[in-house]
């Protein structure tokens, strides 16, 4: 799709505003609706759009495989840290009361914490997902695999 | 009302039609009403995750799979009629216990009196926050959120399992038969 | 006032059906795609709509999204139907 | 006759015509003969009718951040739609569709390809 | 209480049924994913008619409102979704694995090759 150049100059600056709209939703989320979940497929959205106008080899340079691998690991890591750190610092697991000294600022530090922890999960699982599943079919070709055979007798 | 009638059509077009990608482009449009819908039910986060997953990830991890298989459905033989009773024996129970439902929308339905009224009253003088949702999936519901994001990453992981496997031609015996048979 | 936006929802919902109806009927695939096309955008319209007319403005966030979205899988549908694969960059095709 | 009923009047014409509009692109949408047509009916409603409807909202809004964010959609669907009608038609010509004749006045018959 | 009021359930019936007989009847497994799709979203309309209150408001707290629609079917939709998201992914990922190993994503085809394979 590179070579329809129209499409290519409307993508290049729809994909800032579509990161630009997640990062809104997800710290926006506590005051309108959004939070983790949507910040994280609008992320990985952006992402793919990238990937359908430049190619998945591109689409790999920005983002290498090795970091969408850790970061999935570490959204969650970062929940389950948020949660240890309440039991830590003296309360129950998950208990934002004692990360600071006011309660209702320790809740809304915890919440923002823990969106954050699963909207990157989220996206770089979508993401992750969408890469094997795309780059399947490269490399059943390369196999030698004839995927379009069952089309024609059908 | 309307938009449920539309929806019933589109989910009726979805499962009629043959072709593959176009009941993926389907469910896509069949996504964004049921999105629509839950804008006119209130449910502002609710709606915006069923327009981004269901219109727009689901949607292309579906075409991006119909890459890799093929895109046309055969034709079914005849054998559904059971089935069909079946889902008519289900419908007809569910008919059956809807007359038990309370009324829609009505504010002291037992729904409404359980832990609802607490969320509601709580959340601002708890978190300082105004958007429940958010309050609830995060705070008061906080272990069962941590739960599902650890299911997303387990869906990953399978994922990665299943093709991350480089593909190979096919070693099993009825490949052989079955090409045989194709070509008799 | 409300009457304007009340009419103006249901020509919304009528066009929402007659682009439906050229999305179920279409005879080839790009005339699914104009008629999914043609849906999201009234989706957005109506969305937008209807928030203002209920008077919970902060559903307008839901109709942001819609735009963006429905614009992704327009894309990717395009690009299923004319390369038969998601990962291509294309520039070395021959179109 | 005060400003605010004439911003009214005037919201209220752009909704309705913006309505209007959407009305016939659907119509066009359904009874148009081939791909190219249709597109060209759908396309051009589907900016124009946006463009008036919300353009209609903004009036009746007044200065927001909901202003902002309708004006943001506004962007966003004009940018969004033309290029997805183009991306369209371009692939339906790549992919050997025909647009109908001057011959044929849309009764179905194939072209003749020149 | 009139049957019209009840109309979302009976919508939702509807769609549980559509979504069934998909799961069931249709062969492919593509469209058995589909189906398992619909299914779901009838859960999610279920529940979110649950908890919606007439005349009330967005779960988001503002000034000069007093009736709000219930935030927790919110919530486990919102979670729910996602997850369905997750399953559909495993379950398209199996169907291509099935596709590559056995040639076709058919139930009958499928049925065939299992009989050829027993003797």
């Amino acid at each position: 799709m590179k070579d329809n150049s129209i499409l290519v100059i409307v993508a290049r600056f729809l994909i800032p505003l579509v990161m630009l709209f997640g990062l809104y939703v997800q710290f926006h989320g506590e005051y309108s609706p959004g939070g983790g979940f949507q910040a994280g497929v609008l992320f990985a959205a952006a992402w793919i759009l990238f990937v359908l106008i430049y190619g998945l080899e591109t689409g790999l340079r920005v983002i290498p495989l090795r970091v969408i691998y850790s970061l999935g690991c570490l959204g969650v890591l970062l929940y389950c840290a948020v949660g240890l750190m309440g039991v830590i610092l003296g309360g129950r697991f998950l208990d934002y009361q004692p990360l600071l000294a006011t309660p209702q600022a320790a809740q809304q530090a915890g919440i923002i914490l823990v969106e954050f922890g699963v909207g990157v999960t989220v996206a770089s699982v979508v993401m992750m997902i969408f890469l094997q599943f795309a780059r399947r079919r490269a490399q059943s070709q390369a196999a030698g695999l004839e995927l379009d055979q069952e089309q024609d007798r059908s | 009302m309307v938009l449920l009638v539309l929806l019933l059509v589109v989910g009726t077009a979805v499962v009629l039609t043959r072709d593959l990608l176009k009941a993926t482009m389907l469910f896509a449009i069949y996504s964004l009403t049921i999105a629509g819908l839950f804008v006119i039910l209130d449910a502002g986060d609710v709606a915006l995750t069923e327009a981004a997953v269901g219109a727009g990830i689901s949607t292309i991890l579906i075409l991006a799979t119909l890459a890799l298989v093929p895109a046309r459905e055969h034709r079914q033989r005849g054998h559904n009629r059971p089935a069909l009773l079946i889902v008519f024996v289900t419908g007809a129970a569910l008919v059956y216990a809807v007359s038990d439902l309370p009324e829609f929308g009505s504010a002291d339905n037992p729904v409404h009196q359980h832990v609802g009224p607490y969320f509601i009253e709580q959340t601002y003088p708890d978190m300082g926050i105004p958007n429940m949702v958010a309050a609830v999936l995060a705070s008061y519901r906080s272990i069962d959120t941590m739960g599902e994001a650890i299911v997303i990453l387990t869906a990953g992981i399978a994922v990665f399992a299943l093709l991350s496997v480089p593909p190979r031609r096919r070693q099993r015996a009825p490949d052989a038969k079955t090409r045989s048979r194709d070509e008799g | 006032m409300d009457a304007v936006l009340l009419g103006t929802i249901l020509a919304v919902f009528t066009t929402m059906a007659l682009s439906l109806w050229r999305a179920l009927a279409g005879p080839s695939v790009y005339d699914t795609i104009v008629g999914v096309n043609a849906f999201g955008t009234k989706t957005v319209l109506l969305v937008a709509l209807i928030s203002f007319f209920t008077g919970h403005h902060d559903l307008i966030d839901v109709a942001l999204v819609y735009a963006l979205i429905n614009f992704i899988a327009v894309i990717a549908v395009l690009k299923l139907v004319r390369r038969r694969d998601l990962a291509t960059s294309g520039s070395q095709d021959e179109h | 006759m005060s400003i605010e009923l004439i911003i009214q009047v005037i919201a209220a014409l752009m909704l309705g015509i913006g309505g209007i509009f959407a009305i016939i692109g659907g119509i066009g949408l359904m009874r148009f003969p081939d791909v190219f047509t249709r597109l060209h009916a759908g396309s051009i409603t589907d900016t124009l009718a946006p463009l008036l409807i919300i353009g209609g909202l903004v009036l009746l809004v007044g200065f927001d951040l909901l202003t902002f964010k309708l004006l943001a959609i506004l962007f966003f669907l004009l940018f969004t739609t033309p290029v997805a009608s183009h991306a369209t038609a371009r692939a339906a010509l790549a992919a050997g569709v025909q647009p109908l004749g001057e011959d044929t006045r849309g009764t179905g018959a194939s072209t003749s390809k020149s | 209480m009139s049957a019209l009021s009840l109309f979302n359930y009976w919508a939702v019936i509807g769609l549980m049924m559509l979504g069934y007989y998909c799961v069931i009847v249709r062969g492919n497994m593509v469209k058995k994913i589909i189906g398992l799709g619909i299914f779901q979203t009838s859960v999610f309309i279920l529940f979110i008619s649950a908890g919606k209150v007439l005349g009330g408001s967005t779960p988001i707290l503002r000034e000069g409102v007093s009736v709000y629609s219930n935030p927790l079917p919110h919530v486990l939709i919102l979670t729910a979704i996602v997850v369905g998201v997750a399953t559909t992914a495993v379950g398209l990922a199996l169907a291509v694995r099935i596709q590559e190993a056995f040639g076709s994503i058919n139930d009958d085809d499928l049925d065939q090759l299992g009989q050829e394979d027993e003797p």
